[in-house]
């Protein structure tokens, strides 16, 4: 290892790890824990989802015609690049090349308020229509049993879904300023490792609601 | 045996097709639950005398188990479960699977009570006749929350649905009543949800169901309520039941959104109710009080001025019990809404 | 679960993903995933257009889990992470799956007026024989 | 075998570490704390206290009863009172009781480790119980709500009472478990001591990792069911109003696909006890150590195909309730293999008849009874005449008091010297076990015979035939709740007063006596080597070599 590397910041040891190998292995392992926790929070909604759709499928059908395609697939794309800006940003990091890292994650952001701006446009069209979810269900286009029901699972999964993009654009926030700071380095990603993995499960939630909701 | 067993099970009487089927496998399960239960229990009895400790510094052999013997441990209780099973689940398909000649009779579950309708026949409330001898499909909704039909000496129970049909059958045995209980909680009035199966010998069914027709449809089977038999609870709005009924204001007033004499007391807390004059008033306390009080001041739209003046006939207290109670009927969140009510379906194969 | 040896600490060590090795991690799969993702979403977006009926959704779902596990594989560094954490990653989808499939399964057979009205599935909407609207059991 | 700094710094001949107990008097140095040992002991506090609460709430039901018409409560405040007996015996006590409580305190010491692997979320998962029982208390304060534990749809959405904050608790309780749950099965991975191989791992390690599996995947699902039932509350839409084609039924699918694992989480760490105990107290190495380590997994993964036996009545379809019907059978087996393995092990061995070994034989005849009833409540057609009635209060009684709190209170006496470095008495203890477990079958053998009689549950009033069997059960239930105030008061003494114990006093060969009781800090001066199986009897050497690096 050069002497430069060496003076790569690393990350701290709690007393009860034996070393620092086995404490980013921990720390990953229980990322990936959460990361289970939060597929099985979704899949509560998932499940909801396809019950209905099976029971209504001429609601959900027309229903999701009623939304914006071109709205959902450009969210699509903002949200498959941010995750891509993002794998990026922790390359950069663990290749030791700060600014390229930190503009990364500023784009990710970026990225991720644009996802937010284009769902907040989408809503405010709903909520002219009165295409609102359960007893506020007033759309006059559509008036077939289970539209309300697709509106309630619209509503609740995009905005579980929007809960955990703000969630993760708080982490990624933090992240860019200990990135900025130069606390991640080829000796030490870990803490940026796990944000970004927790951005990529929004993004892998989000490439199932796509299809479901706008492509039936 | 059987009736020994029953009994020394405290299990009610057996009145129906099933209750016999499901009691012998009753008993076999319970039986073999016992005896499990003591065997384990003997057994670390006995290992505890006879291997006491008797020294504090003894040690003992490693013991590892073989192969047989977990094999054994495995299979035992997994061929005694999954007899079970098989046995149950066959009787659990019949529960299941009306015949396809069974009569039919509509249920509808209510807070706090039971109605029952024949197809072409009466309706009643709480008390449902069925002749002994024949197969009696029951065809299941609910009009709030989720209740269960539960009749114990038939053995069956079926949860009631808001919103769809649940079915279940019996055939009954032996004439006589049993009681029909709510096993599924559903709020204050869940453990008085009670009602009544009769049991009628087939010619007396004919009888009644005969006499019925010729009846008014008001006077049809009038049965009390659940609510009749509720002993007074304490509370305001309880009190306030007791009083609209003593005072006779159901008389021309429902509680469940139907029109009557007089406009349903349902969700009228707060309304904005149109009068003849075409204004329209908020039905505020003081509108209720007042209604009572001097009734043709401010006459509902479409509505007559009939409605006396209990002006002097109420107490203080009653009055603002009744108002309590006609606040306290709110409609839930469960309506008929924009999904119409579940389709009537034949039994497959009829 | 592997390792039943009786070493100890190293021994438990998991599977380091190479990262203390200084060779050259590069950028270029990133970017050829990214293009697949885009490539797969213009995909997507196609067939979901062409009213494929009862493929439609097969299609789709198939290919949002090609995508899912582009980003997993790749994106989140499954492909060379430990045993541990691809096994945890599965057992959760395992485990949606159950949740999915019992319940959609008992919908699916259930005696058939306990849908609701508007399920295209259930029977005729037939009244019973001589009950009128008004006496049926509200 | 590596070793962190610290570990070669604390080498042996530094003088002896203060206890956990002696290190920082001060309240903040408990609230702050980031010692497993002290979260531990903290759980403990808690859950004993709401124990008792919900035992309250349960004399108080009982007292009720005593009378078929109203009497003593309104028909509101009797609904209110077994919802909360059951939310807070549940949630606040049952979930959390040994895993969070026992498993904190001796899961780190049983692998050799100083803590376990993230001590702040530990922290803060305490902290998340607390604030999920201050809004389960805030409803209670406000009236409670009405729902019974289940908070069955449409009910729940619709009903007056106070049934939000109650939601909440339990969606913030979830995350508490979970991440409880997530810390263990990292520790488990990561911080085992060189030489605990898999295959050596203490038994109660290898149930706590089965209850972690479960409290990880199973809770998110109840945490996003209860806060639709929020919405639903309060935003006027939901996945389960009927009046928009909603089905209660599935909200039924979703809530139980949690709580019937979480049924498990409530018994498989008290089975872990029990692993423990038997061996210590026969003195014999566990019979099939690996069988009941993998059955701990069997039951944690089977677990999850079996929550449609709570609907076999509720309108699920045929197809539905035979599927779940033979897959509960599984379970049993499982639970089989546990129960004749610990019979088992007493086999030759030298068994000394101290008052956790009470609790040991009163477990082993309720969970075979509790556990059987269980399978025959999952024989579909029995379930039809059962369902909701006594029975089913019979059946969870016998196992969640009955093997899971005989189970706790047997790792309280097991590990209390552990724990305090002193002794309970004895001769108090034998009594108070002797008393719960009679009083425990006067009070719940009778609600199997009124679940046959035909009286369903969660009634008020009743038909009068069912009167007497009621009065049997209220008397029982005076003679548990003497039983549990002894071992209330017994214990509080002991804690100021009890006789000091030796380091291990029961002789147990089990890892977390290979340390001080009560520990240091630090856990161990020196982290051992474990060379042996846990409770292995053959020879009196401590089953840990310590070995200076
Ligand atoms: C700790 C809690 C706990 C545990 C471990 C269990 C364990 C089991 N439970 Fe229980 N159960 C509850 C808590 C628990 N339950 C609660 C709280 C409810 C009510 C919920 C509510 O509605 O409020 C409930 C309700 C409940 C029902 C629903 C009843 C109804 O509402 O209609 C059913 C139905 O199948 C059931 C089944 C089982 C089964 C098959 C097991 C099995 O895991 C049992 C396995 C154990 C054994 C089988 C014993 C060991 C076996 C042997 C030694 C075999 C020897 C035998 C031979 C050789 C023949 N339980
Ligand atoms: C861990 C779980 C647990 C435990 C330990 C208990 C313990 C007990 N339970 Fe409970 N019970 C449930 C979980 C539990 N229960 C659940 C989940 C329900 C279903 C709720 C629902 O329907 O939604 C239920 C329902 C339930 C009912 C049915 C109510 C109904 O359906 O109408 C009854 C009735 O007898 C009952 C009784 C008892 C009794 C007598 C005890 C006894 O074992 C209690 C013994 C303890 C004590 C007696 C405490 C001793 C304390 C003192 C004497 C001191 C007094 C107080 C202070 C010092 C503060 N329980
Ligand atoms: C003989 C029939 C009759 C009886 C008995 C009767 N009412 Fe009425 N009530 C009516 C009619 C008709 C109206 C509508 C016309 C009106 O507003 O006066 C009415 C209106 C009301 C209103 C106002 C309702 C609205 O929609 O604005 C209230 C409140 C009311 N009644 C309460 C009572 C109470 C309380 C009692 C018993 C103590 C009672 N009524 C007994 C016939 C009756
Ligand atoms: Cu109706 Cu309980
Ligand atoms: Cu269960």
């Amino acid at each position: 290892m050069s002497p430069e590397a060496a003076s790569l910041p690393e990350g701290i040891l709690a007393h009860h790890f034996a070393s620092l190998e086995r404490q980013n292995e921990a720390m990953r392992l229980g990322m990936w824990l959460f990361l289970a926790t939060e597929i099985l929070l979704f899949a509560g909604l998932f499940t909801g989802y396809s019950v209905y759709r099976f029971e209504f499928p001429l609601a959900f059908a027309e229903c999701s015609r009623h939304l914006s395609l071109t709205a959902g697939t450009v969210n699509t794309i903002v949200l498959i690049t941010s995750s891509f800006t993002v794998a990026l940003s922790i390359h950069f990091a663990r290749t030791d090349q700060r600014r390229a890292a930190v503009v990364c994650l500023a784009l990710t952001i970026l990225l991720a308020l644009g996802f937010l701006g284009i769902k907040a446009i989408e809503y405010t069209a709903h909520f002219r229509e009165h295409a609102l979810p359960g007893k506020y269900y007033a759309f006059e286009e559509v008036k077939i049993p289970g539209a309300a029901m697709f509106y309630t699972l619209y509503f609740m999964m995009t905005g579980l879904h929007g809960l955990h993009v703000v969630a993760g654009m708080s982490v990624l926030t933090w992240l860019l300023w200990r990135t900025n700071q130069g606390r991640y380095s080829s000796r030490y990603y870990t803490g940026l490792e796990l944000g970004g993995l927790y951005w990529h499960l929004v993004d892998l939630v989000w490439i199932f609601l796509y299809p479901l909701l706008y492509l039936i | 045996m059987n009736e020994v067993l029953r009994r020394l099970l405290f299990l009610p009487d057996q009145a129906s097709t099933f209750a016999r089927d499901v009691d012998r496998l009753h008993y076999f399960v319970i039986i073999t639950t016992f005896i499990m239960s003591t065997a384990v229990g003997l057994t670390a009895i006995f290992f505890f005398v006879r291997y006491r400790r008797r020294s504090e510094t003894q040690t003992t052999p490693h013991i590892e188990p073989a192969l047989w013997m977990e094999a054994l441990f495995v299979g035992t209780p997994l061929i005694f479960f999954t007899l079970w099973f098989f046995l149950g689940f066959r009787e659990f398909v019949r529960q299941q699977t009306p015949p396809s000649d069974s009569m039919d009779v509509y249920v509808m579950g209510k807070k706090w009570m039971w109605k029952f309708a024949y197809p072409d026949g009466p309706n009643s409330i709480n008390v449902l006749r069925v002749p002994a001898g024949r197969n009696v499909r029951l065809l299941m909704t609910s009009r709030d929350v989720i209740h269960s039909f539960y009749v114990p000496e038939f053995r069956i129970k079926q949860d009631v649905l808001p919103g769809r049909y649940t079915q279940t059958w019996f055939n009954a045995t032996m004439p006589g009543r049993y009681q029909i209980l709510c096993a599924e909680y559903c709020g204050a009035g869940h453990s008085i949800m009670r009602g009544e199966v009769i049991v009628l010998k087939p010619q007396e069914y004919e009888n009644w169901l005969a006499f019925q027709h010729r009846g008014l449809v008001a006077t049809q089977d009038a049965q009390p309520t659940a609510l009749d038999f509720a002993p007074p609870l304490g509370n305001m709005v309880d009190q306030g039941r007791r009083i609209a009924a003593e005072q006779g204001c159901l008389k021309c007033h429902t509680t469940d959104g139907t029109r009557h004499i007089g406009p349903t007391w349902l969700d009228l807390y707060l309304r904005r109710e149109r009068l003849n004059d075409g204004s329209i008033v908020v039905a505020d306390e003081a509108y209720l009080t007042e209604s009572m009080m001097d009734p043709a001041l401010k006459v509902v739209e479409g509505f007559q001025p009939v409605m006396p003046s209990f002006q002097g006939k109420l107490a203080g207290p009653e009055v603002a019990a009744l108002v309590e109670y006609i606040k306290s009927l709110q409609s839930d969140a469960v309506r008929i809404g924009p999904s119409e009510g579940p389709a009537y379906a034949p039994i497959r194969g009829r | 679960m592997g390792e039943s040896g009786s070493s100890g600490r190293a021994n438990v060590a998991l599977h380091p993903d190479d990262r203390h090795e200084e060779h050259a991690h590069s950028a270029i799969p990133y970017v050829v995933v990214w293009i697949a993702l885009l490539a797969f979403t213009a995909l997507t977006y196609l067939t979901g257009k062409q009213h494929l009926g009862a493929w439609a959704l097969f299609i789709a779902l198939a290919i949002a889990c090609l995508k899912s596990a582009l980003v997993a594989l790749i994106f989140m560094h499954l492909k060379d992470s430990s045993g541990m954490t691809r096994l945890v990653f599965g057992t959760s989808l395992v485990f949606v799956g159950i949740l999915l499939f019992f319940t959609v399964a008992d919908v699916a057979t259930r005696f058939r007026p306990a849908t609701p009205a508007g399920a295209p599935f259930g029977t005729e909407r037939s009244r019973p024989e001589g009950l009128l609207e008004h006496e049926m059991p509200e | 075998m590596r070793l962190s700094e610290d570990d070669s710094h604390a080498l042996a001949g530094a003088p002896a570490a203060p206890t956990y107990l002696e290190d920082g008097t001060t309240v903040m140095s408990w609230l702050n704390t980031r010692d497993h040992k002290r979260v531990g002991v903290m759980f403990l506090v808690s859950v004993i206290l709401f124990f008792f609460l919900g035992g309250l709430f349960a004399l108080l039901i009982r007292f009720k009863l005593l009378q078929p018409g109203p009497f003593f409560l309104d028909a509101l405040g009797y609904n209110r009172m077994f919802t909360l007996h059951g939310v807070v015996m549940i949630f606040l006590f049952l979930i959390p009781s040994i895993p969070s409580a026992f498993g904190n305190f001796v899961l780190p010491l049983m692998l050799g480790a100083r803590d376990v692997a993230f001590p702040r979320l530990n922290l803060f998962s305490y902290y998340l119980y607390l604030a999920g029982a201050v809004l389960a208390i805030l409803a209670m304060i406000q009236g409670g709500a009405d729902t019974g534990w289940t908070f069955y749809t449409p009910y729940s959405s619709t009903t007056a009472t106070q049934v939000l904050p109650v939601l909440l608790g339990v969606f913030i309780l979830g995350f508490s478990s979970i991440l409880t749950g997530l810390n263990f099965i990292v520790t488990v991975h990561t911080l085992r001591a060189p030489g605990l191989s898999w295959m050596r791992l203490p038994l109660f390690v290898w149930g706590i990792y089965g209850t972690s599996i479960i409290q990880v995947l199973a809770t998110p699902v109840i945490g996003i069911t209860v806060l639709i039932v929020a919405v639903e509350r309060v935003g006027g839409f939901g996945l389960f109003d009927p009046a928009r084609g909603g089905d209660p039924v599935l909200f039924q699918h979703m809530f139980w696909f949690y709580s019937h694992p979480a049924v498990y989480i409530m018994v498989l760490p008290g089975m872990g006890v029990i692993s423990e105990t038997v061996a210590a107290f026969s003195r014999k190495n566990p019979f099939g150590y690996k069988a009941i380590a993998m059955s701990s997994l069997g039951i944690a993964f089977v677990g999850f195909f079996t929550w449609g036996h709570h609907m076999f009545v509720a309108g699920q379809s045929t197809f539905n309730a035979g599927a779940f019907g033979i897959l509960s059978m599984f379970v049993g087996v499982f639970t089989a293999i546990k129960v004749f393995n610990w019979v088992g092990t007493m086999y030759r061995g030298a068994i000394s008849f101290k008052t956790p070994f009470a609790y040991i034989c009163g477990f082993l005849y309720f969970i075979v009874f509790g556990g059987m009833t269980g399978v025959a409540l999952a024989t579909t057609s029995l379930d039809i005449h059962w369902h909701d009635t006594y029975f089913v209060v019979a059946h969870f009684h016998f196992i969640m008091v009955g093997a899971s709190v005989m189970a706790f209170l047997a790792a309280l006496h097991y590990w209390f010297p552990k724990m305090f470095g002193r002794m309970y008495p004895e001769g108090w203890g034998l009594v108070a076990a002797s008393l719960i477990i009679l009083g425990f079958n006067a009070t719940f053998i009778p609600q199997f015979l009124l679940g046959n009689f035909g009286m369903p549950r969660r009634y008020y009033q009743y038909p009068e035939h069912f009167q007497a069997l009621n009065v049997a059960s209220t008397a029982g239930a005076t003679l548990l709740g003497f039983g549990f105030l002894i071992i209330l008061i017994y214990m509080t003494i002991a804690l100021r007063y009890g006789q000091r114990s030796e380091a291990n006093p029961w002789g147990s060969k089990g890892f977390e006596w290979l340390t001080a009781s009560p520990p240091p800090t630090h856990n161990f001066d020196e982290i051992p080597t474990i060379t042996q199986m846990p409770h292995d009897y053959r020879t009196h050497e401590p089953p840990g070599v310590i070995r200076v690096a």
